[in-house]
């Protein structure tokens, strides 16, 4: 390869690598503007969320709970559910487990 | 076969390494130590540079077999094993994975303008590539060398298999050795190339990125690239599936392990393997230094390159970005962005530049597997 | 050779994804955007559907190779040598091997009725298997598609490996997907075959079972599985020696291993390389749509099954089963078994089946090993 | 094809392990449950033994082709391809790694004389080398048979693997078994080779290390002994890399991986694969019995040499030297050193050896690396 | 494959599943009353394990303890007795330290 | 091979094995021996060290008790002893540790 095939390779490389990268640019750039748009449109999300949630609370009264056992395994779950339930004499459909979760 | 006294501690001897040892293989047993020494005490990457330090005094050893293929029944060495990862382009995408899991793209996301530096950051490899061209290299082999100016190790190492497998070990400890020196060799070019006042300024705030921007980044980086550029799949695609299973929030055992034990195993092996390849008769060449020189020349123009990119960026923008980031987009993370900092404080030392630097360094990853994917179209196959 | 600035920039362009993608593989990509939104905000089992779909991705980008095979000299690519994992048979197991120490079969052994619960919801494979063969499927077809009905992934993989590999992704996504789905595919079905009286039923508590039980109890299971049908050995063998490795508190280190590391790792390889056999024209088939569909309907008989036993032992033991805690015997671990606490609770909310769905629930992975050991003897090999 | 159910059920049964086994897979199964009692109950070795009697269990249960090579299109079985690390003699390197990362080497540097004993603590190796050719066997299987005195597991597995296949399982469990009852087998011997004065012996306090000696170390002793003796490159070589990646203190996230996640998979695959080969035509053999009964008195031997050379060592100081730390030579760490600081304390209550034994303790593992090195070279290849 | 064949597949593959752990239930029961039956032979032997405990405690008591460090490096279990010791003054031959286990 | 053969195997065998831990031996020698060249240059730092040591030294001495050690090397075992002994001013002949066990 002469020198000047050589030069020629550090142009077209070099100039696909900025190719790629201001594409690449453009498309970050785009997805940015596209959340904002989303986060915009939410400006109320928060709100709405919060009623989100205050449902769940009442489906989790309902049903004892969305539980997230975090290294914990079930049966032991189970059975701190059932003592807390016994120890503070209150049903488990009106306790809400938010998660167990194992310090180890 | 008679077992003699003297017959079989003769034959013991014979085979030993002090009646078989090339000068060659002494000189390389030293150069193992002294990169032993680097990494240990001059702290030299060394979690890349003494895994191949290593290996390179483990290869060097007469006899010893370690890198023979199987031969018949007789099963191959260790190191012939080991190495196979390396010869099949496996470790250093596996490594990307781990770089991934452990990558915050945040700052990029927040300036993607970062990326023109990243790109820019390149542009030692190029001037290496020629140089390399000009020293009478072949073109896979100057792309092979130009690629240390990408200033990233796996994308180095992957390239240099794919393309020219007789300068691994030169180009990879060259790699590794100058990412470790980027505190030496950026400064006085960055002081070359910039004025005190341009070094001076203050860049503002970047924007807090959403976690569903950090989550679709990789996505979308990895289909423009590889749709762009096929051949840089292994590389971009592992990368930035680390990066998803870092940045999904569901994955977080497997990002884990991506980047501590999986990472760590990889490493062990490619350093060690890379390391064996430095066999005496094919590392002491006079090519070796060329390399070597090569290598230094690279990295700094890469430097010089993100440097002047900055510099237009900052006389564009109106004096808003501070040219010293550009010498960051060379990437060897996290070292090239701490020395732009560090360079800014020294100018102003109210100036906390990091952040801003981070956004090119990790571009400078991305641009440099650009690079790699742009000679294996060129050179491989 | 010629470098000629436009011929290289066309050269490039041609070499490009954007040049050369097929409708199938941009249909591909998005089907695999849909699965990452699948898993990383609805939560679909993202351990395993997040590296398939990435999985997936990688592979229908044009011209990247990633699954080509060796060619003489030149190394196949990275997808290629990871796939090697599940062409081999090898990954599967060593998932089990970790599930195994993962799991507590101590709900089991306290109620070894359970199995039969665990047996009876494999129903769905058989229905799913006879409706496949009437559309049409071959036999190892069918029955590929039908260890959907298992409810677990490496078993289903596993078995559509040795069988039928063409439907390896399909299968691997629907069964992974109706894993994830279980608390929706479920309770309607419990909620029409149940009677509001039998889904209060309360259960005992579950007696104490001691260490030396748990020990000995792998070594029972593995001896009767494997000696009864020796086509299981893989799956049961290695389930059972990672339960070993758990309950016998001398190897503590290595269950752990078995369960975090090794999994890990095995996962991402898995899970990526069955998403790179999703290649758009063999997955863009009206086959697929079939598995998906019949898949499904495995799941829902599956379900009944397990459903209707509960029901018999309800009636048997004169209302001392909870029939909800059969639906757990698909496996699906730990879904399907807290599906019949939720329900079971809305019934009657004192009511806590969890721990008595736990026996069903691992019975499950048992039975659909079982399951497919049995297709494997008749159709494989 | 036809599916009747008779002849289905006749075909499964047919293939059933019941229908197959033979008298000697029966009595295979039985010994692997003596095994798992053992490991589990007994606590012998349990890392090592619970995998290997597991192997053992599972290649035992008849018709499951786990052991099974390709054939074709079919792929080998699972315990096949996991055992190709053993055939190539990769793990037991991979585990010398772990070793190496984990390994104090401080007390011997800090009293390089424990070497002498760390080289006594061989007789046994040799001593059973010469009764087994006296027994008929071949020089390859005899020293693979003296290998045992060794008291070092992947030493011993290593050089089997490259000597003598056939008696693979036999000389592991030998080996592992013998050094799970170093505490029975050892102290008869100790307090009959030594009197109760020389027991009595209070050794002066070991001088502290620096760090830089124990960085060095690893590199001079892989130098020294694999210019020596070549074929000891992979066991020295892997266990010194080990030892310098944990000394070094640059490297502490390679080194707890060697030691921890890496080791831990290494030792379920080289255990259970180990395990494997003891199939019952070939290990319900004469030549079993004869390895075991070798295997002690290689065990009895080597404690026997160190015992010696520590009491003469005893003499030739004036009495400095406490003969019972020879015996830790053997290796077997750190059971043996601590055998020698409970026969101190019995002898003394104010006597405090363990540290004093480390140091022979940890000669040992290379000591039996070097006879391993001096076998190999001699019968193989 | 006809769908009578098909069906028959069903029967025989349902069944066998269902003999396969009909045969490993019994198995685990057996196990279980093997196991039972060791225990009610060893009524006595939770008495004399208690006794053999109760040694136990005495030697500890002269001893100071009976130490299981989890997830402690030495030197930081070494500094926790040394702070109880301190801070209860209470001296550590009196001190009894079942174990020393690390929350993370 | 003939037993006489063999028992040449032995004795270059071990022979061998001993001239290399022989041979490794006087190269570890060696290498402390430059080291503390190195070390004697630095002479003030050791001084406070030595005083420390001895201290751990006549603790040790006096030690009694059968210790088992799990996964903690003896150095540091040694040390913990000696700290906690001089924290509680209990001479480690009255302290009795059972075993001390690190888990990762
Ligand atoms: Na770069
Ligand atoms: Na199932
Ligand atoms: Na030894």
């Amino acid at each position: 390869m002469t020198l000047l095939e050589g030069l020629q390779v550090l142009v077209i490389g070099l100039g696909t690598v900025f190719l790629v990268l201001i594409a690449l640019s453009g498309a970050v750039s785009l997805e940015s503007r596209i959340f904002n748009l989303f986060v915009k449109n939410r400006k109320e999300a928060p709100a709405a969320e919060i009623t989100a949630k205050q449902e769940e609370v009442t489906v989790i009264n309902a049903s004892a709970g969305e539980l997230k056992l975090i290294n914990v395994d079930e049966r032991t779950a189970a059975m701190i559910m059932a003592i807390v339930s016994d120890e503070s004499q209150i049903p488990l459909s009106e306790l809400k487990f938010k998660y167990i979760k194992a310090l180890d | 076969m008679t077992y003699s006294l003297t017959d079989t501690l003769l034959k013991i001897w014979e085979m030993s390494g002090f009646a078989n040892a090339t000068w060659q293989q002494l000189v390389m047993i030293l150069v193992s130590f002294v990169l032993i020494y680097l990494a240990v005490v001059k702290h030299f990457e060394p979690l890349l540079l003494l895994p191949i330090a290593f290996g390179m005094l483990l290869a060097n050893f007469p006899m010893t077999d370690l890198l023979a293929g199987p031969l018949g029944d007789q099963p191959g060495g260790l190191l012939y094993y080991i190495y196979q990862g390396v010869e099949l382009g496996i470790y250093p995408p596996l490594i990307f994975l781990g770089i991934g899991a452990m990558t915050d793209f945040g700052p990029l996301i927040a300036r993607p303008s970062s990326l023109f530096l990243g790109a820019a950051a390149q542009f030692g490899i190029y001037i290496a590539f020629l140089l390399a061209l000009a020293l009478g290299f072949s073109p896979e082999a100057a792309a092979s060398i130009g690629i240390i100016g990408g200033a990233d190790g796996p994308t180095a190492i992957w390239l240099t298999t794919k393309l020219y497998q007789d300068l691994l070990p030169a180009i990879a400890i060259a790699a590794y050795s100058y990412m470790a020196l980027i505190p030496m060799i950026q400064p006085p070019i960055m002081r070359l190339l910039t004025t005190k006042k341009e070094r001076e300024v203050k860049m503002v705030q970047l924007r807090e990125v959403s976690k569903a921007e950090k989550i679709v980044f990789p996505v979308v980086v990895s289909t423009l690239c590889i749709l762009l550029l096929p051949s840089v799949a292994p590389l971009i695609g592992m990368l930035m599936l680390g990066n998803l299973l870092r940045e999904s929030g569901v994955t977080e055992r497997l990002s884990k392990t991506a980047q501590n034990e999986l990472m760590n195993i990889v490493t062990i092996f490619l350093g060690v393997s890379v390391g064996a390849k430095a066999v005496g008769e094919k590392f002491l060449q006079l090519e070796t230094i060329k390399v070597i020189i090569l290598g230094l020349v690279a990295f700094a123009f890469s430097t010089v390159g993100g440097l002047l990119l900055g510099k237009l960026m900052c006389w564009l923008s109106g004096g808003k970005v501070n040219p010293l980031i550009g010498s960051a987009g060379v990437s060897a993370v996290p070292m090239a962005a701490r020395v732009s900092q560090i360079e800014g404080q020294k100018a102003n030392p109210s100036n906390f530049l990091l952040m801003h630097a981070m956004g090119p360094n990790v571009a400078g990853v991305i641009g440099s597997a650009v690079a790699a994917g742009i000679f294996y179209a060129l050179f491989g196959g």
